[in-house]
This record gives C-alpha cells, structure tokens and sequence, in this order.
C-alpha cells in the first residue's frame, strides 16, 4: 500500500509548516493545519485498517535503506499488522480528538503555533514508533516522542519547576531507554539483525526457551518498557509530566506514549515468551505497579495526579496480562484505556479550564449541575476506569483477571493482587468524581467548554463505552490466554470487587457514614496519607540516592581535578625557577666562586668515574 | 597539483584579506567568504574529473597512487622528505568539512571583529589551510609541518581576539598541543630512523614506514608520541583540560573552528596514522585507550553539567563526545570506525552550531554566564528553536547525525567489548542531563522583562538551517558519508588485525 | 708560506687588513657612516674570500691554523654576522657612544678572533683567537658611556672571561705537560700513551671544560650571562650570543673531532650532562623574566644545552657527519635568529639613551605600531621556540635525528622538556607583542632607518628561507663533512 | 742543561698553588683592582705549567705560549684598567659588591 507513508507523513510536514512560520501564522489556519493533518492521518489509517481487515494481509513499505555498513542495514521501512492497525488507529483517532479539544483548550495561548508543531511532531513520531519494521527505527520514535513530551511538559517553560518536570521525564525514562539501546546492541550483535520478523525468526532458531541470551536481551528492553510506561522502578517522572498542557496529558500521558512499552513487549512477544523469568518480572512488575500506584492516587489532592496515578496503575494492568501471557488483553486494555482515559484527562481538562486552573479536588465540588456535559463525561470514564459492568474497562480488565487465573502456579496470586487493584480504582475513581462533581460548591466556574471540547468529550464518552464490544483484529498477531472455562466465581468476584470499590467510595466520601476526617487525623492515618501522598517516598529515595550524589560529584569536581596534576607541575616549574633565580645575585666574587664550584664539580665526577 | 592548489588558495587568500583591510574595514570578510568558496568550488571541479568509479575502489593504504589523488615533489632530499599530498575518501570528507565549517565560522563572526578585521579572517583561512594539509599531507614531516602551523593562527586567534582570560587559554591550548607535537615528532624521526636499521632509505614517506617492524619498548614509546599528540587534540581524558579554557576564550569563530575541525584532526591523526602505523602494538593498547575513551565520556559529561559557562559546557560536552570517537577507533572493527567517523562529521556540525549560539548570545548579553540568562525564549524563540534542536541533536536524538554515530560506534563496540559499551551508554544519560539542563538555565525558566535582545538575523538564520539541514540529512540518509569512508576502511583493515583477534596477538605478543 | 697558504687564509687576512685600513681610516676621517660602510664591506669581502679560499680547501697553515670547508663555512657565518651587527649598531651607537668609529674597528677585530676560532687546530691559535674575541668584547660591552650598566656588565665579564681563559690555559698547559704537543690531533694520539698518571689528564680536561663551558655559558658556569648580556648594549649581546658562542662551540667541536675525544666515554658524558643541565636551567630561569634582553640570555643557555646534544650524538663513529652537520645547522639556524631578535631590541633602543634595557610592556602592541619589527620578533620567537616553517624548527629536526640515530633517549626527553618550557616565555613575548593598545598607553615612537628596515626584511626572509627551503644548505653541509 | 734539575712535578704544583691563590683572590677580594692582580696570578700560573711542561718536553712550545698569555695579559689589563678608572669616576667605588646593579 503505497498510501503508508503519507500517515506520519502530514503531522510531520504540518508540524515543519509551524515551525517555519515562527509563531506568526494566523490561529485559525495554525488549527486547521495541526488537527486538519492529524485527520487526514486518521482518515489514511482507516483506509489501511479496511484494507487490512479485509483480507488480513501484512503490508510493507520500505522508504529507503537508513544506513548500511556491513551487514547492518537499517531500512526506513513500515510494517502493518493487526497490532500497528490498532495502535495507528488509537493514535490518529484519540490524536484528532484530542487536537480539536486542544483548539479551544489553548487558543488564548500565545505560543498557540508552537503547541500545535510540538503536538503533530509527537503523532508523527509516535507514528513511526508503531509502523516502524526495524527496532532502530521503532527507537528513532521511542526517542521522538520522549523529546516531544519533554517539549511539551515543559510547554509553559517560563515556570522553572514545569521545566524541572520535563526534563525529569526525558532523563528518568532516558535510563530505560538506555537500557533498551543496549538491548538492540546485544540483539544485533547477537543475531546480526534489527528488522523485527527476520529478527524474530532468528531468535526461535537460534535460542531456547530459558536461555540466558534471551532472557538479557528481553530485560534490557523490559527496561526501556518500564521507563516508558512509567512503571516500577521508572513511574516518577510520569505525575510530575501533569505540569504540561491538560491535553497533553491525554494524549501523550494517558492514551499514546505511556503505552509504547506494552506495545514494545507485544510487538516482540516471541522473544519474550523465549523468556520466561522476564515474561514473570513483567507480570510481578504490573502487579506491584499496579498496587502501589493505586494506594497511592488515594491520597492525591490534584485532580490531574490522581489521574496520572491512576493510568500507572491501569498501565500495571497492561503488564500483568503481558507477563501471564494474555498479549491480545493486554493490547485490548490499551485500546479501551486510551478512550477512557483521554476522556477523563479531557473532561478534567475542561474542569481545571472552567475553574481558573484550579487543580485541588477539595476547592471544587458540586459541578454535577454547572458543568453537566462534563460531569456525565467523568461519570462515564470513571465507570469505564473502575470496570463497572458493560463498561469498555470492564470488558478488558476482566479479560486480564482471568487470564492471571488461569496461569498456573503464581496465576491466582496475581489474579488476587489485581483484584485488590480494581477494588482500589473502585474506590479513587469515584472519590474523585463524588469530591468534585458531588456535596458543595467551593469555586464557581466562569465558563462552559465550546463546542470542540464536547464533541470530543462526547465521542470519547461513546467510545468509552462501547470500546469493549469492539473486536480487534489482533487473531494470529498476537497470542491470548484462553479463560472461557474459568469458573462463575471468580467471573463474579471479578465483577462485583469494583462495585465493592463504588460502594466504600460512596460510603466514604459521599455517604458521611464514616467519617473520613476522623480517620486521617489519627496518627496511623495521618502517617499512611503522607506516606501515600508521597508516592511511597520513592522520589525521595533516588533524590537521595542518585540525583543528590550526582550533584555533589559534579559540584566536587566542578573546577576539573585533572588540572590539578597540571598546576601542580606549573608549580613545580615556578618553584625551580625561584631557586635558581635566587643564585643570580650579581655578585662578581659570588660568580668566581660558581666557577670553583663547577670546576669541583666536574672534577668529582670525572676522578670518580675513573677510579 | 590540486591539492596544492587548494592549500594554496587559502593561503593566499588569507595574505589577500589582511591586506585587503588597508582598502576597507568590511573588505576582509568578503576575501575570506570568497576565498573558502572558491576552495570550495575548486574542490567539487577537481572531485568531478575523477572517475565515479574511482570513489568504490578499495585504496591501497601502503600506495598513494591507488588513491584518488597523490602528488610528490621533491622537498629535503637530504632526509627522504618529500612534499606528498594525497586524498582518499576519508581526506576528502574531512576536507568538505573543513571548507564547511569555515564558511560557518566566516558566517559567525561577521560582525563581532572590529578589531583589525583583515589579520583576524587571514589567520580564519590559515588554520583552514593547516588543516586541509593535515587531512592531505602524506609524508609525515609535513604533516608535522601543517600540525604545527595550523597552530599558530589558532594562538593568534585566540590571544589577540579572545576573551577576558585569553592569554593563559592561549599559551595552555599552545603549550599541550605544542608539547605533545614534540613528542610526534620524536616518534616521526624514530620511526623514519627505524626505516634505516631495517635495511631502508631515510624516508618519512607513509607509504614507506607503513608495515614497518618496530621492535619491543621502541615501538610502545614511537606509539605512545603519536598516541599522545592525537589524543591531547582530541581531546581524550585526560588531557583535555586545554580544551574548555581555549573554547571559553577563543572568539566565536575560533571556536568553531577549534570544535568543529581542530578536533578532528586528533581522531584522523589516530585513525591515519597511530594505528595503522603501529599495528600490533595499537591493538595491545586497545583497552586503555577504550578506557580512557570511557572515561572522557562520562568525565566530560559530568563536568559539562557542573558548568555555569555556556561555552565550557558545549566545551566539556566535546570531550564527551569525543571519547566516543576513541572508543569507535580503537574498537577497530567497520561499524565502530564508521560510527567515529561519523562522530567526526556529525559532531563538527553540531558543536559548531552551539558555539555559534554561544557566540551569539555572549554578543547580544555580554555574558556566557547563563545563571544570568533565562527565559530567553520569549525575547528569542528562533535562537531557541535553534538551541533545542542542537541540544537535543548533542544528546543524540536519533534521526540526527550525533545518534547514527554514536550507535554505531557503541554497536560495533559491543562485539569487542561489552562492559565498556555499558558504561559509555550511561554517557548517553548524562548527556540528556546536561544537555536539558543548559536549555533550561538559557532559554527556559523566568524571562528577564526588561531584557532587550535580538532574535537571529537572516544570515545566522541561514548558517543554522544550513546546520540543521546537514544533521538532518546525516541522521537520516548517512550512507553517501559512510559510502566515501568505506573503502578506505577496507584498505585499513588489510593493515591493521581487528579487534576480535585482540586476545590472540595479546597472546602472540607475549609468548615471543 | 706558499701562495695556496695565503690564499687559504684570506679571509683572515682580509679581516686583518680591513682591520688596519680601518684604523687609519678613522685617523684621517671622522666618520661614522664611512666607517660603518667600511666594515660591512670588509666583513662582505672577507665572506666572499671564502669562496676563493674554499677552492684549495683542506690545506693546513702552519700547525696552527687548518682551513677546510668546515672553517671556512663559519668564517661567512662569522662575518655575515659581524656585517649584520654591525649594521644594526649604527643608530645605536651613535646615540650611545661619543666617538662611535673605533667601536667598528673592535667589531671587526672580535669577528677576527672568531674566525680564528674557526681555523684553530692549535692550542696557540685557539689561545689567540679566543682572547683576540675576548678582550675586543671587553671594550665593546664597555662602549656605550651613557649608561653606567655597561660599565658593570664589561668589569664583569673581563674578570670572569679571563679566570675562564687562565682555567683553559692550565688545563691546557696539565695536557701538555701530559702528552708533550699542543696540536689537536697528536695530542689525541698521545693521551693513550702518557706516562703521567690520568688523573692529571682528567685535571687538565675538567679545566679546559670548565674554560670552555664558561665562554659557552653551560650551566653550571652560566651566572654571568644575564648581566653581561643585560648590561651590554643590544648589538654587542647579538653578537656574543650568536657569533662569540658558535666561535667557541666549533672551536671545541673542532678539538673533539680532532683528537677524536669521543672515544673517552666520560669526556662525552660530561657534554651531556652540561647539556641536561643547561637545558633545564636556561629554560627554567627565562620562565618568569620580564626582562627581554635576561630572557634571550637564558635562553641562549638553554640553545646551547640544546646543541651540546650533538657531542652525546657523535659517540658512534657513523653517525659523526650527521651529528656535525647538525650541529652546522643548528648555529647557522640559530646565529640568524639571534640576530634577529637581538636586532630587534637594538632598533627599539637605538634612539632612547635613557632606556637601558627592554621589559616585556614596552613591546607591548608592537605588532600594531611597527608592523616589520613585530613580523620580526614574532618569526624569531618561533624560531627559537623551534616552530615548523622557521628556521629554528629545522635546527632541532636535524638535532632530533642526530640524537635519535645515535639513541640519545635521555637528552632527546629533555629536549623536549626544555622546549616544552620555552613555549611560555617564547609565546609571551608574541602575545605582548600583539596585545591590543590601550589609548592612556602611549608607548615611544621608534624611528627605523632604511637599512635597519632592509636588514629586518633579509632577516625575515632567511629565517623562513632557512626553515622552508633547507635542501640547498643541507646539501651543501652534507658535501663537505 | 746541568745544575739542578726541577722535577715537573714540583713546578706544576707551584703553578697549581699559584693558581689557587688567584682563584682565593678573586673569590675573596673586593676591590676590582686586586681582582685584576688574582687574574694576572692565575694567568701566569697557567704561563709558568706551560714553561714546564716544555721543558720536559725540551721543546719552545711552552715558552711561546707563555709570551703569548703575557701578550694577552696585558691586553686584559690595558682594558681592564681603563674600566677602573670609568668605574672610579661614575660609581665612585671600586669595591665590587657595590657594582651590583645588575641581578635577577
């Protein structure tokens, strides 16, 4: 299909247009040219995906070859299966919504231009991400989209700390992608290519189930995974990466790049089902993400960390199906959580609009009635987040919990550990919506979201709600755990736990039955909320541990010590001459006497060299 | 007789321009623009004649007349000097490259030298003209000659148009490379001599002492000269500390220069001469000089991160980059030397653009001092454009030259040895720390309101697209830069046993 | 005395005779221009009786004198550099002299003693030459009677010049007393079968070293050299750096060849720890000096240090003529730069009676007043500092190859050591030279004649001659030794 | 030749002592004229070792050398007595540790 390389295509050329204006080109056309581009991409990824879904060819496109030096021979290349198909059409179509709310999120901006260059410059790369059909190229995109969220966090760059945010973003995921960087190495070197099938082959052939070789190169990608998704032991930069643009949180924080990772380990399934303990690292990874990034969102005041918690959570839950194995679940879980997600981070966005850029739950309250478009919005994304029955979430978060239980030995175990999760996500997601929208008014919002900012809401909330019924064509691409013999008990405790969620939520924060207050004043309480509120001190642990050190080392060694060693011997050389200066006295009797010396001196030499 | 006439050109033209100043003060620079685009010119003329054929042959290191071009005249008999010049597809790249830069750096100064304009771009075409005759010469005596004289012009440069601290950054950056020139020079004169004991006519023609045997102690200390040389223009860790105190001084264009194509010359030195030359005993040093390759990647990086000076830290983020062009060499196999090569070319151009913006700015706020800059975005946002996308091409954004060098260096040099590709790649971390970390403390944060400053003019907006183009293109279409270098690598590697065999000539060695 | 024998000494001769017209000259007509013009052409046509000499060369005059090309290439050095010298002086001295003619007469006798130097095969004619260069510097150094500095510098130097002389002398005489000839070459010969006992031999030759070092400045007999070459005026200490020292450096090259000395390894060792030494010391001592004319003298210790190398070099029998070719190099090298720089002072001094010596800041921005006298300084700075493309470069190239084929390795570190040094007090007086002139700065003006401007030109010209174009010297120097 | 003979070795110790005591002079003494008579002793110490040792030798050698240093000794004293005098008048001392202008 020749048509390919015009997807990435029209973000990156509108984002070059915007560039090269300079800022100076009319908002309106700049509009048109950002979300225009990005749906003309989308309108081209319908068209491959009906192709594709017809006849379930895999298209190729190679542009041309990137480099060739020996056998590396890198290509520009597109490869489009049932799983790019998805994710293509999860990027351009979210990516529109998102583009057209942004419209009218940002047009009292003044770098207007800019946000638009920045956020078609991260379709584009997260395009190619994707489509790529080497992993040389896939990093070309892993690493684009990281530079383009580091430019679009720090968006607002005259605030320091949103700065600092952005640039902990690129470097704290920059460690995994190091990781990963070394990861290609070790597979190129390994088995002497980077395109992702022959790649593939190669590993089946070459390598056994268990092998060490494996089971390095998947951890070294498992580590660019992790950093990307913002999973243990890389999640810190993702709730600090809120400072940027709301839209910007849904579309690169929540729907698209955070989820590269799972697409990394679902793109390169065969080489991690090559190896088993990292296939397990990965589920116990999403399992204790998934846990502590739930008990942590609890205890949030910012409306937009909460969410940022909660998509590390759900992202938890995206890992744990890709380590038992369920890839087509977890790929599912992407796709809905992208919809609903977007859609909370978008109906959020408009709150936080309408509200002077309030961001504290505790100074809203009692929007229900105000702003019902989006109220109705965070309703439905909250019920798709917490897996309410016939919700899209429901659908896909169930399909992971079974598939943990039909893993044998430690499947139970993580089946149990994620239902602890979904009954915490019962609990934060309503407790966010019951704080804001329920109870008293504490701000008055001055506006209500135009007409860009509800369509998108409203498609998302439709997508929200009927993405689970969707079938991806991801039969034959990726494998999935069967469950449908799991038994109606655990089907039921899998559905009621989020409900269980709802009701303590209601109890807690809406219902006044128990005091809420009470609780956190007392001590245990009050040393657990901090404790939560802190995310579990971890920032405080690599401050301590990594970032601290680096920066003394750096301040010790601030005026180079190698000099040192070279003033020492400028020194040295000072040091002689003011001896020997001290000799030229400009006493005739002291210069006749030099000469004695010498002449005892060469005579001591000689005598004794001849004796 | 062309290359001659290159070198020429540049020489003239640099007697034209300080001359030239008599007539008129702006007269200078125009010489100066004329002069490398004629060079320039005349270089594309002379690369047309030669068959395209001849650009796919394997050149022959051990003789000049399977190169693309070769020219020997007599000079001192006496010694077996002779003035050999050749060009091989390595020569030719560094010497567009050369021409390049110079345009940029002709570009960068335009209008910052009221002071004697005309012997200021003479001593710009001279040090140009020294470097084209270190990528071209072939005896090694005259290379000696150009290493040298491409110095002197670069002192002038900096000790008469520099900056507060100009004279100690002049007389360091003279007295390392001076000293360590020496030290070549011994080995020159060594290994010519050995030529003699051998059995040979004095000559100090590579193509004669190429393949010679240099027995035990001797061969290490001839190597170590050369080693040394290289490396202290590299500069490899640790002898770089010249490195930011001539950068931080030195006019702008002095600075492009010395980033752009100074630095050069040590890696061309390294890859021309000191391993070829010394075959066995390069590849037994091997993991020292990987080692300090390593460790002038992180060093620099971690002091890049710990300046406040704009230009040192583009200056330390130079011997960062430049320790992977250590590691690429002596990794010794086609990828890596294609990755350092790479490095070369990639690096110029991206370092050259941020001395240009450090120039820049230091014209327009009197400082490199960037706790005192900030927020410079809202008075400049092309000027940061331009600093982000450098910046972010410096910390090896993939798509952009910096990341197709710098991966292919660490990939061939995870065949030879892994653990040093691990702890080169944290260089790749902290180069993300330091390289954000100067956009924030320059264009991002707070903007000073009462700050009045200029965005880039039309012309330093061409150099930079220029710039920008140029990564673009190497990041994403390298391969006319790696199909020029490839035949020369394959004749090297006829010379030189690569690195996977290190363990047995190791062995080899010491059973003799 | 045949007619060859006064063809072979011509040049002496017409030195000497040059010499005598002069004196009358000066007793009949006052005056400084003609005196002046008479000594450069003197000194030009002595040069050119070398040519005329060289066609009979080798012949030996007498026991005493041996003119053969060798002698005869350092004659036309000597009196190029005396012409050259005393070209420089004559604005100098007239500004600084009261009756200025006699000056020239005493040039032209010290060239004399030099070339002397360069034919003596003899312990008399070495004795004659060396005092006739000697005593005729005393006066000179002494000559400027405005300043009392000379005055100092020249007391100094008679003192200590004569203990030196009346050391070599005895040493000498021990020598004798021990072999029974003054003659170089038998007493070469006859140190093996002496029946004294060797411990008068190695007596004699400390002292005739310790003479010799003295004259030549090696450390650790180089204490008077930065006063005398501060105190005596700019011309004179030209002179005395480049054409007394390299009179004596061949004298005593001359004595080693001769007598073939190098087979005492000690004697030859003892050249190279001089060497070490002055290497070290000279550069170390010119590190911080602000003074110009201290900081040329000791790194005039420290060239010396440097061309001592040669004496290690010549160990091994084959590698003599390289090592002696280089050692040519290197004085023919070296005299031209020394000239040059020492010219240079001589011009900036010329007018100003007051100014006794030159600091570091009265050069400054020289490069932009004087453009020729900067182009000057700077091209003899990087020739002494040894910079590719000056003559200076190919002077230590050729040392280098000497001693790397006679594997020297000790001196060859120190060499580089030392030059390593040099770099800073070479490039700073480059970067004083070229620092941009502050307005409330006024130095003087400096007037240059137009000879001194041609003189300046020929000298630029030679040096970058010397250093680019070396081939012909090289095959000249190779054919004769 | 007859009469008494005077072994070499005895006159090249005279000289030898002679010498030294030139040397002592000019290391001890101040005044630049005494200096110039430690120079003349050392030179006629070297003159005196030449006569002997030609002696031994039975050859002229020696005595003609020693003419020439007394030639040359009289040069340096011609010029070194006219440096007295200027030094008398513009220094106004002839002790040497006063003429010390020159150092460092």
């Amino acid at each position: 299909m020749t048509t390919l390389w015009l997807i990435p295509l029209f973000p990156l050329l509108s984002a070059t247009l915007l560039v090269l204006s300079a800022g100076r080109m009319p908002r309106q056309l700049a509009a048109l040219l950002g979300a225009g581009s990005v749906g003309l991409s989308a309108i081209c990824v319908a068209l491959v995906a009906r192709t594709y879904l017809a006849d379930g060819q895999v298209q190729e496109l190679t542009l041309w070859t990137w480099m060739a030096v020996d056998n590396f021979t890198p290509r520009i290349a597109f490869y489009i299966d049932g799983l790019t198909v998805v994710m293509m059409s999860v990027i351009t179509g979210v990516g529109f919504l998102i583009h057209l709310y942004s419209i009218e999120f940002l047009w009292d901006d003044e770098s207007f231009c800019r946000y638009f260059a920045y956020m078609n410059l991260f379709v584009a790369a997260m395009l190619l991400l994707v489509m790529a059909d080497n992993l040389l190229l896939l990093y070309l995109g892993w690493e684009g989209v990281g530079a383009c969220s580091y430019l679009l966090v720090g968006f607002w760059y005259r605030d320091p700390d949103n700065g600092a945010a952005a640039r902990k973003a690129f470097v704290v995921t920059r460690v995994g992608d190091t990781a990963m960087f070394l990861g290609l190495l070790l597979l190129y070197t390994e088995l002497g290519t980077l395109d992702i099938q022959p790649l593939m082959a190669a590993a089946n052939s070459q390598w056994q189930v268990g092998d060490t070789l494996p089971i390095l190169a998947t951890a070294l990608l498992l580590g660019g995974a992790v950093g990307k998704s913002a999973q243990l032991p890389l999640h810190t930069w993702l709730p600090d990466a809120m400072a940027g643009p709301t839209p910007v949180s849904a579309l690169i924080h929540a729907a698209t790049m955070v989820t590269a990772g799972v697409y990394l380990i679902a793109r390169n399934y065969e080489l991690f089902l090559l190896a088993p303990p990292t296939l397990a690292a990965v589920a116990w990874i999403g399992l204790a993400t998934l846990l502590l990034a739930g008990f942590t969102a609890l205890a949030q005041h910012d409306i937009k960390r909460i969410l940022a918690y909660s998509t590390i959570s759900q992202i938890g839950y995206m890992f744990l199906a890709l380590g038992v194995g369920a890839f087509a679940s977890g790929i599912f879980h992407l796709m809905t959580h992208a919809f609903f997600k977007a859609l909370l981070f978008l109906a959020a966005g408009a709150v936080i609009h309408c509200l002077h850029h309030e961001h504290n739950i505790f100074r809203m309250g009692g929007l229900r009635r105000r702003l019902p478009v989006v109220f109705w919005s965070f309703l439905i994304g909250s019920a798709a987040l917490a897996a309410l029955p016939f919700t899209s979430g429901f659908y896909s978060k169930d399909a992971i919990l079974l598939s943990a239980w039909t893993l044998p030995g430690i499947g139970p175990w993580l089946w149990a550990g994620g239902l602890l999760g979904a009954l915490l996500t019962g609990i934060y997601s309503f407790r966010l919506v019951f704080i804001v929208f329920f109870g008293e008014a504490h701000t008055e919002p001055d506006q209500q979201p135009g007409w860009r900012m509800s369509g998108a809401l409203i498609v998302l909330c439709v997508l929200s709600l009927v993405g689970g019924w969707f079938a991806l064509p991801l039969a034959g691409v990726l494998p999935d755990k069967d469950h449908a013999h799991v038994s109606h008990a655990v089907e039921f405790i899998s559905i009621g736990t989020p409900l269980l969620g709802l009701l303590i939520a209601y109890l807690l924060f809406l219902g006044r039955q128990v005091s809420i207050a009470s609780l956190a004043e007392s001590p245990w309480g009050k040393a657990l909320q901090d404790f939560w509120y802190s995310g579990w001190r971890i920032d405080k642990l690599y401050d301590a541990l990594l970032v601290q050190p680096f920066k003394c080392l750096a301040h010790w060694w601030r005026n180079e010590p190698v000099d040192l060693f070279y003033n020492a011997l400028v020194a040295l050389s000072r040091w002689a001459h003011g001896r020997l200066i001290t000799l030229q006295t400009g006493e005739l009797r002291w210069y006749a006497t030099s000469l004695v010396f010498g002449l005892v001196l060469l005579l001591a030499i000689m005598l004794r060299n001849a004796s | 007789m062309s290359m001659v006439v290159l070198i020429g050109l540049l020489l003239v033209g640099g007697i034209a321009a300080w001359q030239l100043e008599r007539i008129d003060a702006n007269l200078p620079r125009w010489v100066a623009l004329a002069t490398v685009t004629l060079a320039l010119l005349y270089l594309v003329s002379v690369i047309a004649e030669i068959p395209a054929e001849s650009f796919k042959l394997t050149p022959d290191p051990g003789d000049g007349d399977s190169w693309l071009l070769h020219l020997k005249l007599a000079w001192i008999p006496r010694f077996g000097i002779s003035l050999e010049l050749a060009m091989d597809g390595l020569s030719l790249l560094l010497v567009i490259l050369t021409l390049l830069l110079g345009l940029i750096a002709i570009a960068s100064s335009w209008s910052e030298i009221d002071f004697k304009p005309g012997l200021f771009q003479a001593n710009l075409l001279w040090t140009l003209a020294g470097v084209c005759g270190v990528f071209l010469a072939m005896d090694l005596f005259l290379f000696f000659t150009f290493w040298e004289v491409m110095l002197i012009p670069m002192y002038l440069l900096i000790a008469i148009w520099g900056h507060e601290n100009r004279s100690y950054a002049a007389m360091k950056f003279f007295i390392f490379t001076q000293v360590s020139g020496l030290l070549m020079l011994l080995s020159i004169v060594i290994l010519a001599w050995q030529g003699v004991a051998t059995g040979g006519e004095l000559s100090f023609s590579y193509f004669d002492l190429l393949g010679l045997h240099l027995d035990g102690r001797l061969a290490w200390i001839a190597m170590l000269g050369f080693f040394l040389a290289f490396t202290v223009k590299l500069p490899g860790f640790p002898f770089h500390t010249w490195l930011p105190d001539a950068h931080t001084q030195a006019p702008t264009a002095g600075s492009v220069l010395l980033a752009g194509i100074l630095l050069k010359t040590g890696a061309y030195g390294l890859l021309r001469f000191c391993i070829p030359l010394f075959p066995e005993i390069s590849m037994q040093f091997a993991p020292v000089a990987m080692g300090l390759g390593v460790a002038g990647v992180i060093y620099g990086a971690v002091l890049a991160f710990a300046q406040s000076d704009f230009k040192r830290l583009v200056a330390y983020s130079s011997v960062s980059h430049m320790g992977f062009v250590l590691l690429g060499l002596y990794a010794w196999n086609n990828l890596a030397l294609q990755g350092a090569i790479m490095q070369m070319v990639a690096h110029g151009v991206s370092t050259a653009a941020l001395f240009m913006m450090a120039g820049a700015l230091q014209q327009r706020l009197h400082t490199r001092d960037m706790t005192r800059m900030g927020g410079l975005w809202q008075q400049a946002p092309r000027m940061g454009a331009c600093a982000m996308f450098f910046a972010v091409a410096s910390l090896g954004l993939p798509g952009l030259g910096n990341f197709v060098a710098e991966f292919l260096v660490l990939a061939g040099l995870f065949a030879v040895h892994p653990g040093f590709t691990a702890v080169a790649a944290l260089g790749l971390i902290t180069a993300a720390i330091y390289a954000l970390w100067m956009m924030q403390q320059t264009f991002q944060g707070a903007p000073d309101e009462q700050r009045q400053m200029d965005d880039f003019h039309g012309r330093e907006m061409l150099a930079m697209v220029a710039m920008i183009l140029a990564l673009l293109w190497l990041g994403l279409y390298p391969q006319p830069v790696l199909d020029l270098a490839q035949p020369v690598l394959d004749g090297l590697h006829g010379v030189v046993t690569p690195g996977e065999h290190l363990a047995q000539t190791m062995t080899a060695g010491t059973g003799q | 005395m045949t007619v060859a024998d006064f063809q072979a000494l011509s040049p002496l001769l017409v030195l000497a005779g040059g010499a005598t017209v002069l004196m009358l000259q000066i007793a009949f007509v006052r005056s400084v221009s003609l005196t002046a013009a008479l000594t450069v052409l003197t000194m030009a046509l002595a040069a050119l009786s070398c040519v005329h000499a060289a066609q009979i060369a080798p012949l030996q005059v007498t026991p005493l004198l041996q003119a053969d090309s060798f002698a005869l290439l350092f004659c036309v050095l000597f009196c190029i550099g005396g012409a050259a010298t005393a070209l420089l002086s004559q604005d100098y001295i007239r500004h600084h002299g009261d009756e200025p003619e006699e000056y020239f007469l005493l040039l032209m006798l010290s060239t004399l003693g030099a070339c002397v130097l360069a034919y003596a095969v003899h312990v008399a004619s070495l004795l004659l030459g060396l005092e006739l260069l000697s005593v005729s510097l005393y006066a000179l150094i002494a000559y400027p009677n405005k300043s009392i500095l000379p005055l100092e510098a020249a007391a100094k130097y008679l003192v200590l010049s004569g203990a030196a002389s009346a050391t070599a002398l005895f040493g000498f005489a021990l020598l004798y007393a021990a072999t029974g000839t003054l003659e170089f070459t038998a007493l070469g010969q006859q140190l093996d079968n002496t029946q004294m006992g060797q411990s008068v031999l190695l007596v004699g030759a400390a002292m005739v070293f310790t003479g010799l070092g003295f004259k030549l400045s090696l450390v650790p007999f180089h204490l008077w050299t930065p006063d005398v070459y501060d105190g005596a005026p700019a011309p004179i200490t030209g002179f005395l750096a480049s054409v007394a020292k390299a009179a004596v450096f061949v004298a005593l090259l001359r004595l080693f060849l001769d007598a073939d000395l190098f087979r005492y390894r000690i004697l030859v060792e003892i050249t190279g720890f001089l060497a070490i030494l002055s290497m070290l010391a000279g550069n170390l001592l010119a590190l911080l000096q602000t003074n110009i004319k201290r900081m040329l003298a000791y790194s005039s210790i420290a060239h010396i240090g440097y061309l001592m190398i040669i004496f290690m070099a010549c160990i091994t029998s084959d590698n003599r003529n390289l090592a002696s070719e280089a050692a040519a190099y290197y004085l023919v090298a070296y005299t031209a730069t020394t000239i040059a720089a020492f010219g240079l002072l001589t011009l900036i001094c010329a007018h100003q009676v007051e100014r006794e010596n030159v600091e570091l800041h009265h050069i400054s921005g020289l490069f932009w007043r004087q453009p020729l006298l900067g182009g000057l300084m700077l091209v003899a700075m990087l020739s002494l500092a040894g910079i590719p493309l000056t003559a200076g470069f190919v002077a230590k190239f050729y040392i280098f190859n000497a001693a790397v084929s006679g594997h020297n390795w000790v001196l060859l570190a120190t060499l580089i050591l030392g030059s390593g040094i040099g770099i800073y007090y070479y490039l700073r007086v480059v970067y004083y030279m070229t620092r941009r002139l502050e307005q409330h700065h006024v130095q003087p003006t400096v007037v240059v004649s137009w000879h001194a401007k041609a003189l300046s030109c020929i000298l630029i010209a030679g040096i970058l001659l010397l250093g680019t174009m070396p081939q012909s010297l090289m095959a000249y120097l190779r054919s004769i030794l | 030749m007859g009469g008494l003979q005077i072994p070499l070795e005895h006159v090249l110790l005279l000289a030898a002592t002679l010498f030294s005591c030139g040397l002592m002079g000019l290391m001890l003494r101040r005044n630049i004229i005494f200096m110039l008579m430690s120079l003349e002793v050392m030179l006629n110490a070297a003159a005196l070792a030449f006569v002997a040792a030609g002696a031994r030798w039975q050859q002229a050698d020696g005595q003609i050398i020693f003419l020439l240093i007394l030639s040359v000794a009289a040069a340096e004293v011609a010029v070194g007595l006219g440096l007295v005098l200027q030094i008398q008048r513009r220094f106004k001392t002839l002790d040497m540790d006063q003429v010390n202008r020159l150092r460092g």
